[in-house]
């Protein structure tokens, strides 16, 4: 099927109905995801948000349960977030971070409720890349510019307007809403030519970094591979596969809120003993901790790599810290090829 | 420079008050206290620097 | 900028080959066009990484605190002032460090670069001498590097580093410190200041990456990570909180801000920083006729005072 | 789907000063109702998040052994918000219990095995739970000899006194304490963990040691095991890291790839020796 981009604006409304439609909008100079008021706030010719949408699943705050203690006793009340979403014109590396991010939020033990809930109520309409930023890397962590996994709809951009690749029900009966029709031949034909055109420059060589990773704790690598780092917190916060958070309370005496707020393994905060002895004492340990995670821990546990190759980090960083290098660093051999 | 900076930031001014009171001079601080209140008075509740909704965290979206 | 790069070059292969210093900290090209990125160069042959041009915006000084090597550092004029206000608080040991000062002619802003190509993507440029050619996908723009310079390297008042040991070229002209950015700010009237300000700060997302670039900021434990008590709450959604968070976090360069701009560019989101550290600056040359760290001699301004010190904010009586 | 974030709203019955120091407290909290008390099935080596609410939470080892019916015991050391507030709490005040959380004490491994449980300072709360559990007339039987080693700085930091001095009349535990350096008036054994230890020589064949502590204990009495033969598989540890959801996401606690909350905190030597000495 097609539907034409002068009908998105349209289609958009048509879902505010009974939908929250979030969608990326211009923000000064750059894109972020946000819930929009109409159809046309939309910019769909964009490289990629600079916070990616997992915010819209795992918000940077979110209230947990509210509370009152009073003689009656405790009254807890609790803030899961039912509505229905739609988030129009994800990444197809973003949706695949949400895939990760499920992992966590459902582990062996148990499930977290609010993150699950949303994941239950969210439709992800997914756009192709045709044009890869430099700073991607999807194909080097078995992703794609026109990746499917986890996505609900994919649009392809063919020019004035999107071949529409129903991948799920809740797909299906999302379009329903749109007048799209019948994609020609020449339609499909130039769906398929932008797929083949689209080629993503950054690369690195992941094969048996893992293994390398499993031996390499010691090495002293580590002491001079983030020399420049300055343990501030923008990667890990523009990061679409960074899962961890904090929680505080926000109350006076006994009425208030438990917040869930997001943290990152770079501040020394995030490992402080009540003693005053630190785990991870300075950003040499923070920063292994990172790679470690994302390309070992998290494969040992889930069997997956914690990065999807979305180059935030990079475009972010205010020392240009450069994760491919780092990795390349890491594999020993300078064959980094970065544009 | 702590009253300008405020001030400059959105802080309505006379909110902000600075006088040298040695302790003997017990008179002139209850005068001043005094005079301080009567101002903060006029100027009526302090709406802070941004219209703050109900709640207290980041819930009321 | 290729003259300067040789002798910055030369310059540390010699430090390096005579063993003068352990390490040498400068920039090397970056991953991506139009970034340069720091390095710490330990052997002489590795010299010629290092590099100089109009992207070296990172504030080396943040990489010198308490280190008891012997360290030799590419400095620009912000950088070595941002040294001798450290060195005027004991941070830096001056006989332990050796400065390549480096006169600059402004760093470019990529935000600004970014607006003029409609976000389309870079994926090269070229200098030719005060300009830039942009190469994209279809298209190509040339545009001069004075339209795209950061807003703090526009109005820099001190482009020659006013410390160093060796001078690699020629210094270049200077211009009149002018506060008119901030002295327009304050005219407006208070609720115009406000909504300005709050549309800026609820960008925030706490990543406290201004606080980490900032050589002046190095506290052991920040006022933000206190939990007793708790200064402020912990969410970027209170933009009351954020607004706080910078008020005391600017309040701590009262007098010591060298102005260097390294928190307005490391900031992610791309908010406008230094409309509040500026008023700070400006305060203290008013105030007090100090600017923080040009030479060594005079303190830093809250570190001293004299009788005929103005007192404008006494309650009149 | 239930919500592992919501504590369980529980009444705190006892404040009791254990030290000298008064610096650790033990809070005896009781179960509002019968199903919650049914809904906290717990094992000994467990911890819950203690919420106090306007405050915050933090995890401490539940000191209680499921044979005590009707309530639990934490003890609780004066240093965070958190623990501070509670130190000051009057009886009566409604506190938030969240968990058990994490895994226990292996129960089945240890049993018809011979016990040893080395304790120092005052991470001595979950192994008090162990050893109440195993001191209990209906699980006794199932377990060889118990020796229980614990050691504090001085007299007045011992926890749990009364029970000591009960353990000490019983013939079913051979229970050792020593203080680091002589104070008059305590005529009981005298000398740090690792050199009484030694001392005791708690047999290690069919043994299993549980040992909790400062790091600096734990340094020096782990070659002291090893060359009374405690294999890395016969020795039980019990870590302690910062955390905050306890339920193995908000991705604080790790070491290596285990999260110390979930996969935690009770790990053999074995497993830790596998993991990077990041602790």
């Amino acid at each position: 099927m097609i539907i034409t981009k002068k009908d998105i604006p349209s289609f958009l409304d048509s879902l505010r109905n009974n939908y929250q439609v979030f969608a990326p909008v211009k923000q000064d100079n750059y894109t972020t995801f946000k819930a929009i008021n109409s159809g046309s706030d939309a910019v769909l010719d964009y490289g990629n948000s600079k916070i990616p949408p997992k915010g819209i699943l795992f918000p940077q705050t979110e209230e947990l349960f509210r509370y009152k203690v009073d003689e009656k006793g405790t009254h807890l009340e609790e803030t899961i977030d039912k509505e229905q979403k739609v988030v129009f014109g994800i990444r197809p590396c973003d949706a695949k971070s949400i895939a990760l991010l499920d992992n966590v939020f459902n582990n062996n033990k148990y499930k977290d409720p609010y993150y699950l809930t949303r994941r239950e109520n969210t439709v992800l309409v997914g756009l192709g890349c045709n044009e890869p930023q430099n700073t991607c890397f999807c194909t080097s962590v078995d992703g794609g510019p026109f990746d499917t996994t986890n996505l609900d709809i994919l649009l392809v951009d063919i020019g004035d307007k999107f071949v529409v690749e129903v991948l799920t029900d809740k797909g299906k009966d999302l379009i329903k809403a749109a007048n799209c029709s019948d994609a020609s031949d020449s339609d499909k034909e130039a769906a398929s030519k932008a797929k083949a055109d689209a080629n993503v420059t950054g690369k690195v060589n992941i094969d048996g970094l893992k293994e390398k990773l499993d031996n390499n704790f010691y090495d002293e690598i580590w002491d001079y591979i983030s020399e420049k780092c300055l343990g501030c917190a923008a990667c890990t916060y523009s990061c679409p596969t960074c899962h961890c958070f904090d929680i505080v309370d926000e109350a006076e005496d006994c009425d208030g809120c438990r917040v869930r707020n997001w943290d990152s393994c770079m501040f020394p905060l995030f490992t402080l003993h009540g003693s005053g002895h630190n785990p991870r004492p300075s950003g040499k340990e923070r920063f292994r901790n990172r790679v470690m995670h994302k390309f070992k821990y998290f494969v040992d546990v889930n069997n997956a790599t914690a990065c999807v190759g979305c180059g935030r980090c990079i475009q972010n960083c205010p020392v240009n810290l450069d994760i491919r290098e780092v990795l390349a660093d890491i594999q020993g051999s300078e064959a980094r090829s970065v544009s | 420079m702590l009253k300008n900076l405020l001030e400059y930031m959105g802080v309505d001014e006379g909110r902000v008050n600075f006088s040298w009171v040695s302790a003997s001079e017990g008179g002139r601080f209850a005068e001043l206290i005094g005079e301080v209140t009567e101002k903060v008075k006029q100027l009526g509740p302090n709406e802070g620097l941004i219209a703050k909704e109900s709640g207290c965290c980041g819930c009321k979206e | 900028m290729q003259g300067i790069e040789t002798a910055i070059q030369n310059a540390a292969k010699k430090l390096l080959a005579e063993n003068k210093v352990d390490v040498v900290i400068g920039f090397e090209n970056g991953s991506q066009p139009l970034r340069s990125t720091p390095v710490f160069i330990r052997k002489p042959e590795d010299a010629e990484k290092l590099t100089w041009n109009y992207t070296c915006e990172n504030n080396l000084a943040n990489y010198l605190r308490k280190k008891d090597q012997k360290i030799g550092v590419v400095v620009k004029g912000c950088d070595s002032r941002s040294i001798v206000a450290l060195m005027k608080e004991n941070q830096i040991d001056r006989d332990k460090l050796y400065i390549i000062g480096v006169p600059c002619s402004g760093m470019i802003d990529r935000k600004k670069v970014a607006d003029i190509v409609e976000g389309k993507e870079i994926v090269e440029a070229e200098c030719k001498d005060d300009s830039l050619v942009l190469k994209g996908r279809g298209f190509e723009k040339t545009i001069s590097i004075a339209d795209v310079l950061h807003r703090s390297c526009a109005a820099c008042s001190y482009k020659n580093p006013v410390i160093y040991d060796e001078m690699v070229a020629e210094p270049v002209a200077e211009q009149s410190e002018d506060y008119s950015d901030i002295a327009e700010f304050e005219a407006k009237p208070v609720a115009e200041r406000r909504a300005y300000l709050a549309k800026e700060l609820s960008k925030c997302i706490r990543c406290y990456a201004c606080r980490n670039a900032c050589p002046m900021c190095y506290c052991e434990q920040c006022f933000v990570d206190c939990s007793t008590p708790e200064w402020i709450g912990k969410s970027a959604s209170d933009v009351q909180d954020n607004l706080l968070f910078q008020a005391v976090r600017v309040f701590h360069g009262a007098g010591r801000c060298t102005d260097c701009g390294a928190c307005e560019r490391a900031c992610p989101m791309g908010i406008n920083l230094r409309i509040l550290t500026r008023k700070l600056v400006k305060d203290a040359k008013e105030l007090f006729d100090t600017e923080a760290g040009v030479n060594m001699e005079d303190k830093p301004a809250l570190s001293t005072f004299n009788a005929d010190d103005p007192q404008p904010f006494l309650v009149k009586e | 789907m239930n919500n592992p974030y919501l504590p369980l709203p529980m009444k705190l019955v006892k404040n009791f000063t254990e030290t000298e120091d008064k610096l650790i407290h033990t809070f005896t909290l009781e179960f509002l109702s019968e199903e919650d008390e049914k809904s906290f099935a717990y094992t000994p080596g467990q911890f819950a998040e203690l919420c106090v609410f306007g405050k915050g939470e933090a995890p401490f080892g539940i000191a209680s052994s499921p044979t005590e019916k009707g309530h639990l015991k934490f003890s609780v050391a004066k240093v965070g918000v958190v623990s501070t507030a509670l130190h000051l709490m009057e009886e009566g005040t409604t506190v938030g219990v969240r968990g058990p959380l994490g895994n226990s004490f292996p129960i089945e491994q240890l049993k018809g095995k011979n016990i040893v449980v080395i304790g120092g300072g005052f991470a001595f709360t979950t192994l008090r739970a162990l050893s109440t559990y195993i001191l209990h007339p209906d699980n006794r039987g199932d377990f060889g000899d118990l020796t229980v080693i614990y050691g504090a700085r001085n007299p007045g930091l011992l926890l749990y006194k009364e029970e000591l001095a009960e353990w000490e009349s019983r013939s079913d535990i051979n229970l050792v304490t020593t203080i680091d350096r002589a104070v008059e008036g305590w005529n009981g054994r005298v000398g740090f963990i690792p050199a009484v230890t030694e001392e005791v020589a708690p047999s290690a064949d069919n043994a299993y040691a549980i040992i909790c502590g400062p790091p600096v204990m734990i340094k020096f009495t782990m070659p002291v095991l090893e060359k009374l033969g405690f294999k890395p598989e016969q020795t039980i540890m019990s870590l302690e890291n910062r955390m905050k959801c306890g339920i193995g996401m908000c991705g604080r606690c790790n070491v290596g790839s285990q999260y110390v909350c979930k996969d935690g905190p009770v790990f053999t030597r074995a497993q830790l020796l596998e993991l990077p000495n990041e602790y």
